[in-house]
């Protein structure tokens, strides 16, 4: 990467990024003033990722209020408020936010290894900010050149007849079953029935992840209870997620479960080897959905 | 000489599926047929200067792009080569609405694919596999029905033999003539 | 001499329905594909000096004509192609995921972008912009890519003609896979 090379001012550093033209419908217009910063959203968001602003010193509840202020005077225009704006920064705030606890942590020493991955985590969620506004950026190249495209028309005319005479016997090419599948693809209404979840922020839960989260616990401490195993959960698609794991573990042998009562306290105790990998199926982790149609041809 | 008057004129006829009249082009472009009738004929006369692949030509009241009568036997070979049989996913997509849709007219054709479809019908007619039956009630719009020679094609003995579309389409029927009215 | 090579790549455009590629005119004018690029370009180059109407471009692996986009407004008031509905933010951020990471699974793009895509996804499925292309080896999960009708949109000839990331996104090869296997 070149520009790692000289002291650049933020500024050249920004405009290299592409900022200007592409960054407008982004968090457009949110300005913050914190105590160290004062300017663009956007501005701050490039300090950081450039390492030219340290996130242990960025007051994140204090962008936070302010962005529910910029919102709120939104809500007063003619405009109103957009919810992919609002969408947008809190994932960014997650991000950062992610970002920030994995910096506060003491460096030091590292005595659990849950630490350390959170240290190693730190770098990793700088890429994935990184990454994030990579892809932003690029969206806005896209829609520009949908733009300039839909304004351009091809020709697409038929054949003169003279020359259609000539055509040979046309080759239809597809199996009735797959032109069926084309019916079918071609005569779903185009607008997805389905109601956007995306502003709720669900964060992706996969069985194959907890259930190595479970199994580095028990081989941990052997034995623990089902409420140990989930006090750290997130939330309640982590807590099923871990119950789905333990019973694919079971059916592998890997494990056994104790519960005196029924209802009562869940002890699960680890009987598998020491180490080494052990596969969990991944049929939760699979859409439920599986189309009939193949790819579609050229 | 103007150079702007032309430029409209050939965006125009570069794109359009039917021969276009000077009187319909006057209106689009909004200037006196006369000018239009001149700068078609200045760059009829460009092209021929120019010793182009193309010509403009005026054919049954319209003008229109063809490919330089010179150059007819390279078109008939482009067209006798294998590639030409195959039909391209946009016809093939059309022909599927039409398959499952018959009788249908163009419009509705239109609306369901959510493209302008004109080219595309008009070559499943001269293809042979789709023909007009008829005209709609209520809109005096032409309707369209695959032909025998499809069903031959695609080797089957009646539409009724189409495999059957996905359960929860049948339901839909109401909701292409939504959309069909909202775009028509 | 050379005026020939060029008016056979004119005559044959102009029949072509869909992009032709340099591959077939060269078969069909029976010259070498490098022949064939040249012509297309000085064609390309001469339609803009001239300041046709028309242009020649590359879309999505083929040559076609295409009216100037200057002219849009006209060209609209003949070709009632259906509106096509603009892209939302979140469509077009996960596009441009898929596009530069493809072929990928959901549960991929939905780490990268940092919220479910299920939606999206769909609707660009639909939409013909995405489609599925497989399954991945060690996790069975459905692995998607751009289509080229997404190229045809987008006004490019393939995928590796998008711009490049680097300049948006220093240092990032082998990333990818670490945050996935953080966020999976």
């Amino acid at each position: 990467m070149k520009s790692e090379s000289s002291e650049l001012s933020s500024n050249t550093l920004g405009s290299q990024v592409g900022t200007a033209p592409h960054m407008e419908g982004r968090v457009a217009g949110f300005s913050v003033k914190l105590d160290n910063f004062d300017g663009p959203f956007d501005l701050l968001l490039q300090l950081i990722s450039r390492h030219k602003m340290d996130i242990t010193e960025v007051a994140i509840a204090s962008v936070t209020d302010e962005f529910i202020a910029h919102i709120r005077a939104l809500e007063g225009t003619e405009e109103g408020w957009k919810l992919d704006q609002a969408t947008e920064f809190l994932v960014v705030a997650a991000t950062l936010l992610d970002l920030k606890a994995a910096r506060l942590l003491p460096s030091g020493e590292v005595d659990d290894e849950a630490d350390l991955a959170l240290l190693e985590a730190r770098d990793l969620l700088f890429a994935r900010l990184l990454q994030y506004r990579a892809f932003k950026e690029i969206a806005a190249i896209l829609a520009d050149r949908i733009a300039i495209q839909e304004r351009t028309f091809a020709r697409s005319v038929a054949l003169d007849p003279i020359f259609a005479a000539l055509l040979p016997e046309v080759l239809i090419g597809v199996t009735p079953e797959r032109f069926a599948a084309i019916a079918n693809r071609v005569l779903t209404p185009k607008m997805a029935p389905t109601l956007s979840t995306e502003h709720l922020h669900l964060p992706m839960v996969s069985v194959t992840a907890e259930a190595n989260h479970v199994i580095a616990s028990l081989r941990r401490s052997k034995s623990l209870t089902f409420r140990a195993l989930v006090a750290d959960a997130a939330n309640t698609l982590v807590v099923v997620a871990r119950f789905l794991a333990l019973l694919e573990l079971y059916k592998e042998g890997q494990i056994r479960f104790e519960q005196v009562m029924a209802l009562g306290e869940l002890q699960v105790t680890w009987t598998g080897a020491e180490s080494g990998e052990i596969s969990v199926s991944d049929e939760f982790d699979r859409p439920p959905e599986n189309r009939e149609e193949e790819k579609s041809g050229a | 000489m103007e150079r702007d008057l032309e430029r409209s004129v050939e965006a125009i006829l570069m794109v359009v599926e039917e021969p276009v009249s000077e009187v319909v082009l006057a209106q689009i472009i909004e200037r006196p047929t006369e000018e239009i009738q001149a700068a078609l004929k200045i760059l009829q006369e460009q092209y021929e200067a120019e010793n182009r692949g193309f010509a403009l030509k005026q054919v049954s009241g319209g003008w229109r792009f063809y490919s330089h009568p010179d150059l007819a036997p390279l078109v008939e070979k482009f067209v006798l080569d294998g590639q030409q049989a195959k039909l391209t996913q946009a016809a093939l997509e059309t022909l599927a609405v039409i398959a499952y849709r018959q009788p249908i007219s163009r419009a509705r054709v239109s609306a369901i694919r959510g493209v302008n479809v004109e080219a595309v019908m008009k070559t499943l007619v001269n293809r042979g596999l789709v023909e007009e039956c008829g005209v709609e009630h209520e809109t005096g719009a032409v309707l369209y029905r695959t032909t025998n020679y499809f069903l031959e094609r695609i080797g089957l003995n009646s539409v009724s033999d189409l495999p059957a579309l996905a359960p929860f389409l049948p339901d839909v029927d109401g909701l292409d003539e939504v959309i069909a009215s909202l775009t028509e």
